[in-house]
């Protein structure tokens, strides 16, 4: 039998790193400024089928033209004041289709009835198409900013909805019967279990709501709008004015491309706790 | 397929060559040549066609734009749009309405319990207005004969898609807003209490439009001269058999019943060519003027955007049957 | 039926009748086991790997309502469960999963005063997965032993642990037991630490309760006579022989 | 010391079940036939408005109408030849757009590379209205019915992407961990733990691409359409038959219903792995 | 450097030198760690929960690219790992992940064999959920052992085991490697155990080896001298009093 105590560390700092090295299975590291790539190279892909002819200004007006139209917007037509109706609208709208989505999906996640009565009408309302609908919202809220409101609140309930009740009903049925035997009742549950555990699906479908609010915004600024990025871009289709159309359209990607990435990095923050391959 | 060019000056060439295609968009027509078998002569005549159900300004310049289209049936208005955007294009067939007053396309609808009974009475009303489509240059134009200006009426934005108008009428959203002809029944029906009033204009312009590269496809110009004596003569053949055009289009392709596909016939009313082009075009200088001034759009001269080569063929097609002056 | 440290009968705080749980038709996995426990007992429960030790925990937990079974099972009000794996919310910080559903003001330094007990004073913000196996279950045990239970049921809580932490994790038991008096049922692998740490060991076999002693050494270290005995007792009910 | 050697067991069988009441947290089992309460409740709201007068006819059909307007349709206008060639468009769209959106997402997933190049101008395709990128399609693949069936595939990708794109990066970092110990190269990787790891995201991602495809039909079948339950719509529309708009809602509703549902069954079937509060 | 049994130098399947870990920057869980570990050679690694010992294994199989710290590691071609939780893939059955990977035609044959050797036999269309703690653990087990690798690690393979069973997996795993004769290094806080697996017995203690002691004992029965001996001598720089 040999024991042998340990003698004094080496004294010579040697910092040389040898790892094992194994192939990496999963994605690994996030990449810097990668937030950046996707939009520089679609504007790249844009600009040089415009320049070689590939993209005909008929279709898709070039990058430059658009400039332009941009500042004429601005100047001549107020753009800002276009945006701003339009974030507003969609702004109140995503709210108040945020905060109800979850409510149901708690609601029918957590109680078989509440689903049986909430889940059908949810399924059937996303199967019909919203242009579909907007007369019955015009005859029960009229054409005013109330109808556009509420038509882009149930546009992005249903992502939050579906999302966050699928997140819910995937939650790890251990840590609801850690629940149950902590003697906890039915709202603290909900506040530190479900919800917590939901986040990634409710975050997800964020990410949807985000995306369908704004796009929400075409379709009702169809009715009675003075102002908004959509009552642009109808106008802008109904003369054919390709560069408005798309100055409209820049608009929309970069709110949309923001806003998901914003919800994204939010995603990352708050969800500090997971160990997943999204690293 | 490099097809020689053809001067828009140069007189229209007679012989179709064999393959000759033409991509048209003019889906009652189709309907009337299978009904009425001129669709045999058409192809006798070596031209092929390539039918799209398209029709309508938006979409039709979508498809002029991707040069997927060679022509479509459309009102005025869209043939000023694609030239104030860009796109040109000729008007290759007129049509008008034989008695455009009584057998308007457009009515102007009006809201239960709101009392207008003349244009005179749109003023303060709120009335449903989109730019960019036909029934917006007709609010304008109505306005503009009862001696109203924009200030004098509140202008409601409202895109007339699906039954929009209907809807907002009836939900008096609206006070007043232009309807087809053909759904004024069903409104007032719809919504008692619903009436509605003729605008005393004429809005039956009913041409048939093409991409200038089209026309100046020498293959595709002679089989355009082809097309438009054909299309005249299924026009007049339609007049007189009114109940097999309602059973071939109304019918079979946009499946309505029998009895709302008569009716809709007998509403729209008998077509007719004019002899001369001229009133048409008077009008349509008169509709770009005052859209270019109502809605900021450059000085258009109208001139540009028909091809008058093709008023002969479609008045020597109809012989006898041309209308002339006031009708015209 | 229990007799107190008076030779006197009590009404049990875990009384299980004719107990019956099967996973699937060929076989149960509990076959009508009785167990009384009796207030302030602490059993230690032995028995094979997969012979239905974590399946009856979880029946006197209530949570197993949707397996197979019957039986009549009575347990007082108050529960506390130390899972096999530790359980702990991914989603919350280590000292929030302690105190997760206590209330009362004092609740956050109840629950840094577990931690600490359990070895964990510092670790209080790291996230579950930031911990090493066996200060999970530690943070695991925090969680049950802040609650003060009428009823402790721990599903082998020191797996994880060494030698020196076990002894320690040991001592914390055997004090909150003496103040709070709650019943435990302890799972365990170590023969060794069930006749340490209990007044009776009882081993699962076949579905019942095949051995029930009660443990009544005065020296409970392993070098006294009546440990030796009693640990190759079990050994050998075990299917073991005592000094392999 | 007192060893007690376990006796026989009871011999009178009893067979009483007491158990220990917990309150339960999760939604507990499911309710059978709670398929059909939500439709059931949709239809007997509807019924009831019509039949009182709540809901006016101009607004929404009453059932009955609809009913007669559905045979209507079926025996005179051929409703069947519309559904098929509207299923028709919407499955092949459907089936390239999830190939394409799965592939998409792995790719995009395991690789930041990738993804820096893909997922930036999905996100921008999908913050943009699709009846704005119309034009480009018709410029690009005409007005046939290729332009229709990739219009219909590229809606129905990007649900398909970003969900398995979610789902993939959901996946537990330590499943990858051991499948790099495993030994395993990519390819297996990608079988054996990606996709079982991402399927509870493509299945979801399933549900919206399945109502997408559909309701593209409605945006799609305004082009040059000559069949087609959108074109059916789109007419009727023209000529003011509420009651035949409703024929199609239904049928929209009904069949975006039911392939929700089979979505979902088949994610009960292949996920019975999961212990979650699904249940 | 090791030296094989006839005292003679060897390459070492295992060389650490040097090696640093840490977590955050108050301190290191790893300080300079060497180590050496024979082809054939069965290391038995104790310590204190929170040690660093899992920390060590993952370093080992390569699992810590994102972890800071230095130093040097070389191990052989072929590694597998045991986890400390079992980490079944959840959506494979049994058998399915115990052949993970395998390749070859006789790869479920040769899985099937496993799970019989680890007392799981019929167990094979489970999923994971459905197996007890230990069967999970077990489970684990045979998938590693039924790739025959040149360098085991396994972090604390026997922890949810019982008594019985226990022996049954330690004559397996010595039986394995007599066959193979893998480089071993198994984590477990039980001595005994140690003592009675490994070729050597090292402890971890402040990121270092503290102790490194070689098991040269001809009878390995607790009852031995040597035994107690050397079980003293550990537990004693476990800082636990042999008798506890
Ligand atoms: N959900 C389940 N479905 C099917 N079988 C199950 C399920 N849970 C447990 N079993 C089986 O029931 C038996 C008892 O399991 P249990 O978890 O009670 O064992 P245990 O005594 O706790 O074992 P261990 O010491 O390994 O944790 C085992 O054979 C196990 O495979
Ligand atoms: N991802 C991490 N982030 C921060 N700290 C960590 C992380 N992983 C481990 N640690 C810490 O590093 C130390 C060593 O952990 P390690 O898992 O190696 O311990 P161990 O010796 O295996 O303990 P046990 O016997 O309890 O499993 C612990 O204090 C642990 O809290
Ligand atoms: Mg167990
Ligand atoms: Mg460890």
């Amino acid at each position: 039998m040999t024991a042998t105590l340990h003698t004094a560390p080496v004294t010579v700092p040697d910092t040389t790193d040898q790892r094992v090295v194994r192939r990496r299975l999963g994605p690994g590291h996030r990449i810097r400024f990668s937030f950046w790539f996707g939009p520089t190279l679609a504007l790249a892909i844009w600009s040089i089928g415009s320049a070689t002819g590939l993209i005909k200004p008929a279709i898709l007006s070039a990058p430059w033209d658009v400039v332009v139209a941009f500042q004429d917007q601005w100047v001549n037509h107020d753009l800002l004041g276009n945006i701003v109706a339009s974030l507003q609208r969609s702004l109140v709208g995503l709210t108040l289709g945020v905060v109800t989505g979850a409510v149901l999906a708690v609601i029918s996640g957590l109680s078989r009835f509440g689903e049986s009565l909430i889940d059908g009408p949810i399924q059937i309302k996303r199967s019909v198409p919203t242009l579909a609908i907007i007369p019955l919202f015009i005859a029960w809220f009229g054409i005013g900013e109330e109808m556009k409101v509420i038509t882009i609140a149930l546009i992005s309930l249903v992502p939050i909805y579906i999302h966050t009740h699928n997140g819910l009903r995937g939650i790890d049925g251990k840590y609801a019967e850690l629940a149950e035997t902590i003697g906890i009742n039915h709202g603290e549950f909900v506040r530190h279990v479900v919800l917590p555990g939901a986040l990634p699906g409710f975050l997800l479908g964020m990410r949807f709501a985000v995306t369908s609010s704004l796009l929400g915004l075409v379709v009702v600024e169809h009715y009675n709008a003075v102002a908004g990025i959509g009552y642009m871009i109808t106008l802008a289709e109904q003369y054919g004015q390709t560069d408005v159309i798309v100055v409209g359209l820049v608009i929309y990607g970069i709110f949309g491309y923001c806003a998901d990435s914003a919800v994204r990095f939010t995603g990352r923050r708050v969800l500090a706790w997971r160990q997943t391959l999204e690293g | 397929e490099a097809a020689t060019r053809l001067e828009l000056s140069a007189a229209l060439p007679d012989k179709v060559p064999t393959g000759t295609t033409l991509r048209i968009g003019d889906p009652q027509i189709q309907a009337i040549l299978g009904a009425s078998g001129l669709d045999k002569e058409l192809s006798d005549a070596g031209v092929t066609t390539e039918w799209a159900n398209i029709s309508g300004g938006p979409q039709s310049i979508q498809a002029f734009r991707a040069d997927k289209l060679d022509c479509s049936s459309v009102a005025d208005i869209p043939s000023l749009f694609a030239a104030w955007t860009g796109t040109s294009t000729k008007i290759v067939f007129q049509a008008v309405t034989q008695d455009p007053l009584d057998h308007p396309i457009y009515k102007l609808g009006v809201a239960p319990g709101v009392n207008v009974a003349s244009p005179a009475d749109l003023r303060g009303k709120r009335i449903a207005y989109s730019a960019g489509q036909a029934q917006g240059a007709l609010v304008l134009r109505v306005l503009q004969k009862a001696g109203l200006s924009q200030k004098d009426v509140q202008l409601i934005e409202l895109t007339s898609t699906g039954d929009s108008y209907v809807t907002a009428l009836g939900t008096k959203a609206v006070d007043v807003a232009p309807i087809g002809a053909q759904n004024i029944k069903l409104y007032e029906a719809k919504y008692p209490g619903a009436t509605s009033i003729n605008t005393g204009i004429r809005d039956d312009a009913s041409t048939l439009y093409c991409l200038t590269t089209a026309v100046e496809d020498a293959d595709k110009a002679a089989a355009l001269k082809a097309y438009v004596a054909i299309r005249t003569r299924a026009l007049l053949w339609a007049n007189d058999h009114p109940d097999e055009f309602a059973k071939a289009y109304y019918q079979d392709s946009q499946k309505l019943n029998e009895a709302d596909a008569k009716a809709v016939v007998e509403i729209n009313g008998d077509k007719g060519i004019p002899a001369s082009w001229d009133n048409a075009i008077k009008r349509l200088q008169e509709t770009a003027d005052l859209l270019s001034t109502e809605q900021k759009h450059d000085k258009l001269d109208v001139t540009t955007l028909v091809d008058r080569r093709f008023e002969k063929v479609q008045a020597d097609a109809a012989g006898d049957k041309v209308v002339t002056g006031d009708a015209s | 039926m229990a007799t107190d440290a008076r030779g006197l009968t009590t009404e049990p705080a875990v009384r299980v009748r004719n107990l019956h749980r099967s996973f699937n038709s060929d076989g149960g996995v509990l076959n009508g086991l009785d167990l009384d426990i009796a207030p302030g007992e602490f059993v230690a429960l032995i028995g094979r790997s997969g012979t239905g030790k974590s399946t009856l925990l979880r029946a006197l937990a209530g949570l197993d309502r949707d397996v197979a079974g019957h039986g009549r099972i009575q347990v007082p009000e108050s529960v506390s469960v130390v899972f096999q794996d530790s359980r702990l919310l991914p989603w919350k910080r280590v000292l929030d999963n302690v105190v997760f559903g206590l209330r009362g003001a004092g609740a956050a330094d109840r629950g840094r005063k577990a931690l600490a007990e359990v070895g964990l004073a510092g670790r209080e913000r790291a996230w579950p997965y930031q911990l090493s196996g066996g200060e999970q279950q530690r943070a695991s045990l925090a969680r049950s032993l802040v609650r003060e239970p009428q009823l402790l049921l721990a599903d082998e809580p020191f797996g994880a642990l060494d030698a020196l932490t076990r002894i320690r994790m040991h001592a914390l038991l055997r004090r909150l037991c003496e103040t709070h008096r709650p019943a435990v049922l302890l799972v365990t692998h170590d023969v060794d630490e069930a006749i340490v740490l209990a007044d009776r060991v009882i081993l699962l076999d076949a579905g019942v309760v095949d051995t029930d002693v009660r443990v009544e050494l005065t020296n409970r270290s392993r070098s006294d006579a009546g440990f030796a005995e009693l640990r190759s007792l079990l050994l050998d009910r075990l299917g073991v022989a005592a000094d392999a």
